[in-house]
C-alpha cells in the first residue's frame, strides 16, 4: 500500500519532470500540429526551410544578446547596433552599375571587406555598451538605451549623406545577394512530391555554424564559464581571481562579432537598409533567448535553448502569417503565447520547498 | 636580523564612511604556523583580511611578504601570490557545478578549451586529498551550507597557497567535520603553509593555533602563544573587561504545554519525517544533529516557509494552520533564518527597515506608518543588544557579520513571539555577544515564550537549553530530558542517536 | 526621383490650384474628377471569370492611409464579379517582417500578390521572389525604383515590363502644401507676419528616409519658392516627429519657446504631427479657430484624416492634402483582377486606367483641402 | 603635519559626497546654465512652465513603472497600455458636435467617466503583469513584452472599429480640454516682463499631487516597505512574513491607477489619440527612473530621484529642441548625455575599496 502510493507519486513526478525539461519542445510540436491540422501545406519542406532561414539572422542576433543576458544584463541596442553595421554593408556592396549608389568611385570590393566592416561597426557600439557595464558599472539596460540612441543618430547621419538625401541603400551587387540568399540544391525524387528537389539556404548554415561556434565558446573556452560565474554571483567571480571587467568585454566583443554577421546577412537578405532598418530586432532576439531558457537574473541559459526559441517565435510568426490570421489578432496571439510558452518552461527551475 | 616573517602588516588603518575599521592594526604571521585573529564582532578582522587580499585598498600601512611589499589591487593578484581565502560570507556561484566553482578563475585548460575531464579528475584529486565527500558534478546550490563550507575550505587548499586565510570556517561545520579540518590544517602546517585563522570558538583556537592575536575596535591589542592564553584571558583582552561566565544563569521555568507537533513531515525532499514533540511555555528546546540531519527543514515546516506533506501544530491547543510565514507570524511564531545573506539581511536598507520589517502591521495607523515608532524600537533594540553600528540609517551591508546577525534576532523580538525558532542563532558571533544573546533567549523564555533552537555548537545546547532533540537523517532520532543534559555522558548520547537513522 | 519629378510637373498644374474650404465632409467619391482614369469601365468581363486569391502586403496595417485603402479594397473586392479571396499581411514597419511574409504568400501559392513595401528600396529583392515564384506582383502607395518594375536589357536600355506600380506621385502631396501656402501667401499679405518677403516656416518631418517623408519635406518648400516666395527655415533643418502627435507637439512647444512670433507657417508631413503642432499653438492661445490677427499661424497636413478634417472646419488647421484610398483601391482590385486572370504585365489593358507616362505606374491624384 | 592631511583628505571626501550625493541636480543645473548661455530666453518662466507641463505625464508614468523597477522588474508594456487607455478615454470624450464620433449615441460623459475607464483599462493589463510576475513567477521583462503586444493589438482593434477605419480619435469635449491644458493664472507685475503674468498648468500639479501621494505610498505605507523589501531580497521578505505575492498586485494596482490618469491627461494634452500613441513612453519613463537612482538590481530608488529624473531627460529633449540641433545629432547627444549622468550617479552606490 504505501510503497505503491510510493512509486505513483514517483512515476508521475518522473513525467512532470519530463514534460518541464521538454517544454520547449513539446509546445513546439502542439504548436506544428495545430497549424498542419488547420492547413496541412504548413508540413512542405520548402516552409520548414523558410522558417529556418528567417530564424537565421534573428537567430545569430539572439545569440550574441544571450551572452549579455546571462550577464544579468540585457541589450537595447541590437536593433540601432543591425542599422548601422547594415548600413555601412549595404553601402559597400553596392551594384557598381547602380546609378545612385553611395560611394560612387568604390570598386566592387571583395565581400570580405563590408563583412569586416560591418563587424568593426557592430564591436564599436558593442564596445561602448561593454565598458558602460563593465569599467561604469551601469546596468545594461541603461548603457544600451543610450548606445541605441546614439547607433541611430550615427545611422541617420551615414545614411542621409548620399548624394540623393536620406534614401534607402539598395541594389546590390549579385555575388553578395547569392552569397546571403543562394542555397545548396538537393536534388532527387523520393517520392512525396513535397519533399523532391529540396534547396537548403545557406543562412541556415551560416545559423547552424555560429549555434556550434557559440556552443563552444559558451561550454568549452574559459570565457565563456567565466561569464555564467560572473552572472551567477560577480563577486563569487571576483574573489576567485576571474577578471571581471576583461570577461565582460569579451563577451561584449564576441556579440559584437555576431552582430556584424547578421547584420551582414540581414542587408542581404532584405537588400535594402534605410534608417529604420532593425527596428524591434532588440525585443525579437531578447525574447528568443527568454524563451529558450536564459534568464534575466543571470548565470543560466543553453545555447540549444536559444535556438529553439528563436525558432519558437519564428513559428509562431510565420504561422500566423500562413493562417491568415487577422494581424490585430495576431499580436494578441502572440503576446498570450510568449507568456504561455515561459511560463510553463520557468516551471522547471521553480524550486519546490 | 633574523629572516623576515611570512607576512607583516603593520600600522594598517582603513576607514569607512563614519566608522574607522582599521585603526593601527598589525599582524605578524610565521611560516608553518597557525595565527588565530580573534576580537568582538565588528574588530575589524575580516577588514583586515581584505585589505590583505586585494578587496579593499588600505588607507594607510604596509603590508610585506617574505620581507617584500605586498600590494595587491585584486583578488587575483592575492591568488597568483600565493595567498588564498576562505571568506566568511560563502561567496559561490550556485547554478554551477562543484568542480567549476572549484576552478573558477584558472580553468584547467587542453589546446586553449577548458577541459571538463582534467577538471573532474583534479577535482576527485583534491577532495581525495582532504577526504571529502561531494559530487563535484552536481549543482552547488543543491548542497548543505556545510558542506558548501567544505568545498569553499577544499577550493582555498588547492590554490597550494603559501599564505591561507580561513575566515570563521568552523561557523556552520559540524564537530565532526571540524575535527576534519583540523586534519587539513595540520597537514598544511606541516608543508610550511602560514594560516590565518578567525573564529568566535575558543576552544578550537586554542587547540590549533599555535598564535593568537586580538584586536578591539580596529586596534591592535596583544599578540601571545596559544600555549600561554587561557579561554577567561582571550576573552578579557578582547572584551576589555572580564566575563568569567561563558553562559548566563538559567532562571526561566518550563510551565505548562504551549505547542504540540504531531507527525510532522515536510512534502517535498528534503523534508524532515514523521517528528512529534512539544515545547512548554518558557522552555528553551535544542535540536542537535549532524549536517545534513534536516534540522532546518523541520524549522522551516514548522513556519509554514516550507510545504507541511503531514502532521499537525497544536498550538495552545488549537491546531495552527502556518501555511505561510505571515500566517505564522500572525500565529506568533518567528524563525531566524540560518543563511543570514540570503534569507536574512536586506543589504540594501537601513538598520531600522531590517530591525522592523517583519513588524509593520504594528507601526501602522489608519494605513500609514509611524517613521518615530520605527525609529524608537530600532535605538531600543540596537542599544540592548549593543549593535556596533554609525547609526540606525547605516545600510545593514556595512556592518560587520556579526552585527547583522543581531538585528535580525531584534527584528524577530519586535513582533514579540510566543514561538521563536531560531536556525544558528549565535553563528559568527563573538562570545561577550553571544552571552548577551544568551541572556536574551533565557529572558524570553522567562517571559513565558517557547524557544526551539537549533545548533551545530554542542556546548551551548548543552549551556542552556532544558530539553534537547535529537535529529537523524530527517527522523527524530530522541530527547534528552534536563536530567540527561546535566549528565556526564551528554555528549555522547547526543552523538550516538545523531548517528541512529545513518 | 527623376521619373517622380517629371510626374509631378504634369499633375499638379492639372489640378485645381486650391479648392474651397467647403466641402470637408465629402466622401472620397465625390472629389473632383481630375484625371481619366477616375472613370474605368467597371470591370472588364461580363463574368467574373476564374475565381483568384489576392495576395496583399501592407506596410503597416493601422495607418491611417493605408486602413483607408484597405477598405475601399475590401468593398470593391465584394462589388467585383470575380470571386476574389483576400489574403492580407501585415509587414508591421519592418521589411524583415514583409520579407517573411512574401515567403509565406508564395507558399500558399496566391494568384497575384499586391505589394506595399515597407522600404521601397527593397522593390528589387521582393520583385525577384515573385518573378521567381511565376506569381505577377502590383506595388502600391510606395514607389520602387522603376527598373524593377521595367529591368534593364543587355543594352541597358529599358526591356520588358514586368510589374505595375499604383500610386501617388510621392512629391506630389509637397507640392500641394507649398501650393495651399502659396495662394494664401498671395490672398492675405499679413500672413508675412513680419512682412519681409520671406516666408519663415517650419518642416514637421516623419521617419527620416521614410521615402514619403523626405519628398513632401522637400517639396512643400520647393514648390513655395518656385511659387516666387522665398522660404527661410527657422530652425535651420527640419525637424523630425517619426509621424507621431505627441513628438510633434513637444517640438513645437519648445521651438515656441525660443522662436515664439517668427514663426509664418508650419509645414507637417502628416495630420497627426499637424495636430500635435496644433496642440502645442493652443497653449500659447494660438489657432485656436478662426485666423485672428496676430495669434493665428498656418499649419498643413497632409492625410486628410478625420481628425485633420476637423481641425480644418474649426479652423485649427489651414490646410491638408488627401490621398484618395477609395481611388486607389478601386484601381488595385481592377488590375489584380485583371493579372490574376493572366493579363500580361502591365496589367492595364481592358481596366479603363491609363498608364502614367514613365509607362510603368498608375497615378491617383492628392486632392488638396484647405 | 598628520591632522592636516588628515583634515584635508576629510574636507575632499566630504566635497566628494556632496557632489555625489547632489549629482543629479549639478547635472541639471550645469545643463540649465550651458543652455542658457546660448540662448538667456531659456531662462523665461513660460520655458520652465513647459518643461514642468510636458514631464508631468511622463512623470506619473515613471512613478508608476518606478515601482516594478524596485521590484526588480521592469515594464516595457506602458507604451501600449497608455495607448489602449488613451484611446478608451478620448472615444468616450469626444465633442458631441463632432460629426464621426466613435460613439455617436453617446451623451456628453461627466468627466470622471473616461477617468474612471481610462484606469480600468490601464488596470486590466498591469493585474495581467502582476499576475505574470507574483504567480506565474516571471520575469517582468518577458511578461510586459507579451502584454505589449497585447494591449497594442487591442488598441487596433478598437480604434479601427471606428466607422471610417483607422482614424486617430480627435476632437474633444472643451470642458476635458480645460481640465488638462487649462492652467492658474497669477497675475501681477515683478517687474521684470518675462516673469509677469504666469500660467501654472493644471499638469503641473496633477504631476505634484501624484508625486506626493506616491511618495507617502513608498515611505508611509507597508506595501512601500514591502516592496523595498521584495525587491531587496524576496526570500528573506518571505520569510519575514511579508506576502509576496499580493504585495506585487498590490505594487501593480496602484501602477495601474496612475497609467490610467497618466493616459486621461496625455490624451488631453496630445489632443488626438492613434495607434501608435504611447509608443517608446515605457523607454522615456525608464530612462527616468534609471537616471534619477532607482537601480535594476531592486529594493533601490526614491520618490524624488524619479522626479528629477523626468525632468533632467524632459530638460534634455526640450533645449535640444529649443537651441534647434539638428535632429541627428540631438539622439547622439541625449545618448551620450543619459550615459554620462547615470554613470555619474551610480558612484554614489559604488562601494569605496
Ligand atoms: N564595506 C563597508 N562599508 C562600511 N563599513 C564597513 C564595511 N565593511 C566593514 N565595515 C565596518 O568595519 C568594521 C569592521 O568590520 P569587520 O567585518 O572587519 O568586522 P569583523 O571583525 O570581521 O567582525 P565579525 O566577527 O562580526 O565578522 C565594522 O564596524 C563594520 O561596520
Ligand atoms: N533526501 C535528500 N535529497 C536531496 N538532498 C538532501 C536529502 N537529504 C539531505 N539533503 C541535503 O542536505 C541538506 C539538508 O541539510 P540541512 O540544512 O537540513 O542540515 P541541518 O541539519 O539543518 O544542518 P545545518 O543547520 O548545519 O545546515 C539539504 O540542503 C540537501 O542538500
Ligand atoms: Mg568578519
Ligand atoms: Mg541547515
Amino acid at each position: 500500500m504505501e510503497a505503491s502510493t510510493a512509486s505513483k507519486r514517483f512515476t508521475s513526478d518522473k513525467v512532470r519532470e519530463f514534460f518541464l525539461t521538454y517544454a520547449l519542445y513539446i509546445i513546439l510540436g502542439v504548436m506544428i500540429v495545430v497549424v498542419v491540422c488547420i492547413n496541412p501545406k504548413f508540413l512542405y519542406i520548402t516552409n520548414i526551410m523558410k522558417i529556418l532561414q528567417q530564424a537565421s539572422t534573428r537567430g545569430i542576433l539572439a545569440l550574441g544578446v544571450a551572452g549579455m543576458i546571462v550577464l544579468a544584463g540585457t541589450d537595447l541596442s541590437v536593433g540601432r547596433i543591425v542599422g548601422a553595421s547594415a548600413a555601412v554593408t549595404a553601402s559597400l556592396v553596392q551594384s557598381t552599375s547602380y546609378a545612385s549608389r553611395m560611394w560612387p568611385d568604390l570598386p566592387q570590393l571583395p565581400l570580405i571587406v563590408p563583412l569586416l566592416a560591418s563587424i568593426a561597426v557592430a564591436m564599436f557600439f558593442c564596445c561602448i555598451n561593454g565598458f558602460g557595464v563593465a569599467f561604469l558599472k551601469l546596468h545594461a539596460f541603461i548603457v544600451s538605451l543610450g548606445t541605441q540612441l546614439i547607433a541611430y543618430g550615427v545611422t541617420c547621419i551615414y545614411i542621409s549623406s548620399q548624394a540623393g538625401g536620406a534614401q534607402a541603400i539598395s541594389t546590390f551587387d549579385q555575388n553578395f545577394i547569392n552569397l546571403v540568399n543562394g542555397g545548396v540544391q538537393i536534388t532527387g525524387d523520393v517520392g512525396i512530391p513535397a519533399f523532391n528537389n529540396i534547396t537548403i539556404p545557406y543562412l541556415i548554415f551560416y545559423f547552424a555554424i555560429a549555434a556550434v561556434a557559440m556552443w563552444f565558446v559558451w561550454n568549452k573556452t574559459a570565457l565563456g564559464k567565466n561569464m555564467f560565474a560572473i552572472g551567477g554571483n560577480t563577486e563569487a567571480a571576483a574573489v576567485s581571481g576571474v577578471s571581471v571587467k576583461k570577461n565582460i568585454m569579451g563577451v561584449y566583443i564576441v556579440a559584437g562579432v555576431l552582430y556584424g554577421v547578421a547584420s551582414f546577412l540581414e542587408a542581404g537578405r532584405i537588400q535594402s537598409v534605410n534608417t529604420q532598418t532593425g527596428l524591434n530586432y532588440d525585443l525579437d532576439a531578447i525574447s528568443g533567448c527568454v524563451i529558450g531558457g536564459v534568464s534575466f537574473s543571470g548565470g543560466v541559459g543553453t545555447i540549444p535553448g536559444v535556438v529553439i526559441g528563436v525558432i519558437l517565435l519564428q513559428v509562431i510568426n510565420y504561422s500566423l502569417s500562413f493562417l491568415g490570421v487577422n494581424p490585430y489578432l495576431q499580436y494578441i496571439i502572440k503576446g498570450l503565447i510568449i507568456i504561455l510558452a515561459v511560463s510553463i518552461d520557468v516551471r522547471k527551475y521553480l524550486a519546490k520547498k | 636580523m633574523a629572516e623576515p616573517a611570512l607576512l607583516e602588516m603593520h600600522d594598517m588603518v582603513k576607514r569607512f564612511p563614519g566608522v574607522v575599521a582599521l585603526d593601527h592594526a598589525q599582524l605578524v604571521l610565521q611560516k608553518g604556523s597557525v595565527h588565530a585573529l580573534m576580537g568582538e564582532n565588528g574588530a575589524g578582522k575580516s577588514t583586515l583580511m581584505k585589505c590583505l587580499f586585494g578587496i579593499y585598498v588600505e588607507d594607510e600601512g604596509t603590508i610585506t611578504i617574505d620581507g617584500a611589499p605586498a600590494r595587491y589591487s585584486s583578488p587575483k593578484q592575492a591568488l597568483d601570490n600565493g595567498v588564498a581565502m576562505v571568506h566568511q560570507e560563502l561567496n559561490q556561484v550556485l547554478r554551477r557545478s562543484v568542480m567549476e566553482n572549484i576552478w573558477l578563475g584558472r580553468f584547467p585548460k587542453k589546446f586553449g578549451l577548458v577541459s571538463t575531464g582534467k577538471m573532474l579528475e583534479e577535482t576527485r584529486k583534491v577532495f581525495d586529498e582532504l577526504n571529502i565527500d561531494v559530487n563535484p558534478r552536481v549543482q552547488i546550490g543543491k548542497l548543505s551550507v556545510s558542506q558548501r563550507q567544505m568545498v569553499e575550505i577544499a577550493k582555498a587548499v588547492s590554490y597550494n597557497a603559501r599564505i591561507l586565510v580561513l575566515d570563521e570556517p568552523t561557523s556552520s561545520l559540524t564537530g565532526e567535520e571540524v575535527e576534519h579540518l583540523f586534519t587539513i590544517i595540520n597537514k598544511l602546517r606541516e608543508r610550511g603553509v602560514g594560516i590565518i585563522y578567525i573564529s568566535h570558538k575558543m576552544e578550537e583556537i586554542l587547540r590549533i593555533s599555535d598564535e593568537v592575536t586580538i584586536m578591539r575596535d580596529g586596534q591592535w591589542v596583544a599578540t601571545r602563544p596559544a600555549s600561554e592564553l587561557t579561554t577567561d584571558e582571550i576573552i578579557r583582552l578582547m572584551v576589555g573587561r572580564d566575563l568569567s561566565n561563558r553562559f548566563p544563569p538559567k532562571t526561566n521555568v518550563p510551565a505548562e504545554t504551549l505547542m504540540e507537533v504531531k507527525h510532522l513531515t515536510g512534502r517535498y525532499p528534503p523534508a524532515c519525517k514523521d517528528v512529534s514533540f512539544e515545547l512548554r511555555c518558557g522552555e528553551i528546546l535544542g535540536v542537535a544533529g549532524l549536517v545534513g540531519s534536516r534540522r532546518t527543514e523541520l524549522l522551516e515546516t514548522l513556519f509554514g516557509v516550507a510545504h507541511r506533506g503531514e502532521g499537525e501544530i497544536d498550538l495552545s491547543g488549537k491546531p495552527v494552520a502556518n501555511r505561510n510565514s505571515r500566517e505564522s507570524i500572525n500565529n506568533g511564531f518567528a524563525m531566524l533564518t540560518e543563511e543570514r545573506r540570503a534569507t536574512g539581511i536586506f543589504p540594501l536598507q537601513t538598520i531600522t527597515f531590517n530591525m522592523t520589517i517583519a513588524n509593520m502591521k504594528a507601526y501602522s495607523h489608519f494605513g500609514f506608518l509611524s517613521g518615530k515608532e520605527m525609529e524608537r524600537d530600532t535605538r531600543r533594540m540596537v542599544g540592548s543588544m549593543r549593535v556596533k553600528t554609525p547609526g540606525t540609517k547605516t545600510y545593514i551591508k556595512s556592518l560587520s557579520g556579526g552585527n547583522q546577525q543581531k538585528v535580525i534576532l531584534g527584528r524577530w523580538l519586535l513582533t514579540e513571539p510566543d514561538v521563536l525558532l531560531l536556525d544558528e542563532p549565535t553563528r559568527g558571533i563573538d562570545v561577550g555577544a553571544k552571552y548577551e544573546i544568551y541572556q536574551m533567549i533565557i529572558d524570553l523564555a522567562d517571559q513565558g515564550k517557547g524557544i526551539v533552537m537549533v545548533s551545530s555548537e554542542m556546548s551551548e545546547l548543552i549551556g542552556i537549553c532544558d530539553r534537547i532533540l535529537v535529529m537523524s537523517n530527517g527522523r527524530m532520532a530522541g530527547v534528552l530530558t534536563h536530567e540527561e543534559i546535566e549528565s556526564e555522558q551528554v555528549q555522547e548520547t547526543i552523538m550516538r542517536l545523531a548517528a541512529k537513522y545513518i | 526621383m527623376l521619373f517622380s519629378l517629371a510626374a509631378c510637373s504634369s499633375t499638379s498644374s492639372s489640378v485645381p490650384a486650391s479648392t474651397p474650404a467647403s466641402t470637408p465632409n465629402s466622401t472620397p467619391a465625390s472629389t473632383p474628377a481630375s484625371t481619366p482614369e477616375s472613370t474605368p469601365a467597371s470591370t472588364p468581363a461580363t463574368d467574373g471569370g476564374d475565381p483568384i486569391t489576392v495576395g496583399m502586403l501592407i506596410y503597416k496595417y493601422d495607418d491611417t492611409y493605408i486602413s483607408t485603402v484597405r477598405s475601399a479594397i475590401e468593398t470593391y473586392t465584394a462589388e467585383s464579379a470575380t470571386d476574389i479571396t483576400l489574403d492580407m499581411q501585415d509587414g508591421q514597419g519592418n521589411q524583415a517582417t514583409q520579407n517573411d511574409q512574401l515567403d509565406v504568400l508564395i507558399q500558399k501559392g496566391v494568384d497575384v500578390i499586391l505589394i506595399n513595401a515597407v522600404d521601397a528600396g527593397s522593390g528589387q529583392g521582393l520583385a525577384d521572389k515573385c518573378i521567381a515564384a511565376g506569381i505577377p506582383f502590383i506595388f502600391f502607395n510606395r514607389e520602387p525604383d522603376h527598373t524593377v518594375l521595367q529591368p534593364l536589357g543587355e543594352d541597358g536600355e529599358p526591356g520588358d515590363i514586368v510589374g505595375l506600380f499604383v500610386g501617388t506621385t510621392a512629391s506630389e502631396a509637397g507640392v500641394m502644401q507649398g501650393d495651399i501656402l502659396a495662394d494664401l501667401w498671395e490672398s492675405r499679405p499679413e500672413t508675412d507676419l513680419n512682412g519681409d518677403g520671406t516666408c519663415q516656416y517650419l518642416v514637421f518631418k516623419g521617419e527620416p528616409g521614410n521615402p514619403e517623408a523626405e519628398a513632401r519635406s522637400t517639396y512643400c518648400v520647393s514648390e513655395m519658392e518656385d511659387r516666387g516666395i522665398p522660404g527661410e527655415d527657422v530652425n535651420g533643418a527640419p525637424l523630425v516627429a517619426n509621424w507621431m502627435t505627441d513628438q510633434a507637439q513637444s517640438q513645437m512647444e519648445a521651438i515656441l519657446g525660443a522662436k515664439q512670433g517668427e514663426i509664418e507657417a508650419v509645414y507637417c508631413n502628416n495630420d497627426d504631427m499637424a495636430l500635435g503642432v496644433i496642440a502645442a499653438l493652443n497653449s500659447i492661445g494660438y489657432n485656436n479657430g478662426g485666423m485672428d490677427e496676430g495669434n493665428w499661424i498656418p499649419v498643413i497636413g497632409v492625410d486628410a484624416t478625420d481628425a485633420g478634417m476637423a481641425a480644418v472646419e474649426s479652423g485649427k488647421m489651414y490646410g491638408t492634402v488627401k490621398q484618395d484610398g477609395d481611388a486607389m483601391g478601386k484601381a488595385l482590385v481592377a488590375v489584380a483582377v485583371n493579372a490574376g486572370h493572366g493579363a500580361a504585365a502591365p496589367y492595364v489593358d481592358g481596366t479603363g486606367y491609363e498608364l502614367a507616362e514613365d509607362g510603368v505606374s498608375i497615378r491617383i491624384p492628392y486632392s488638396p483641402i484647405s
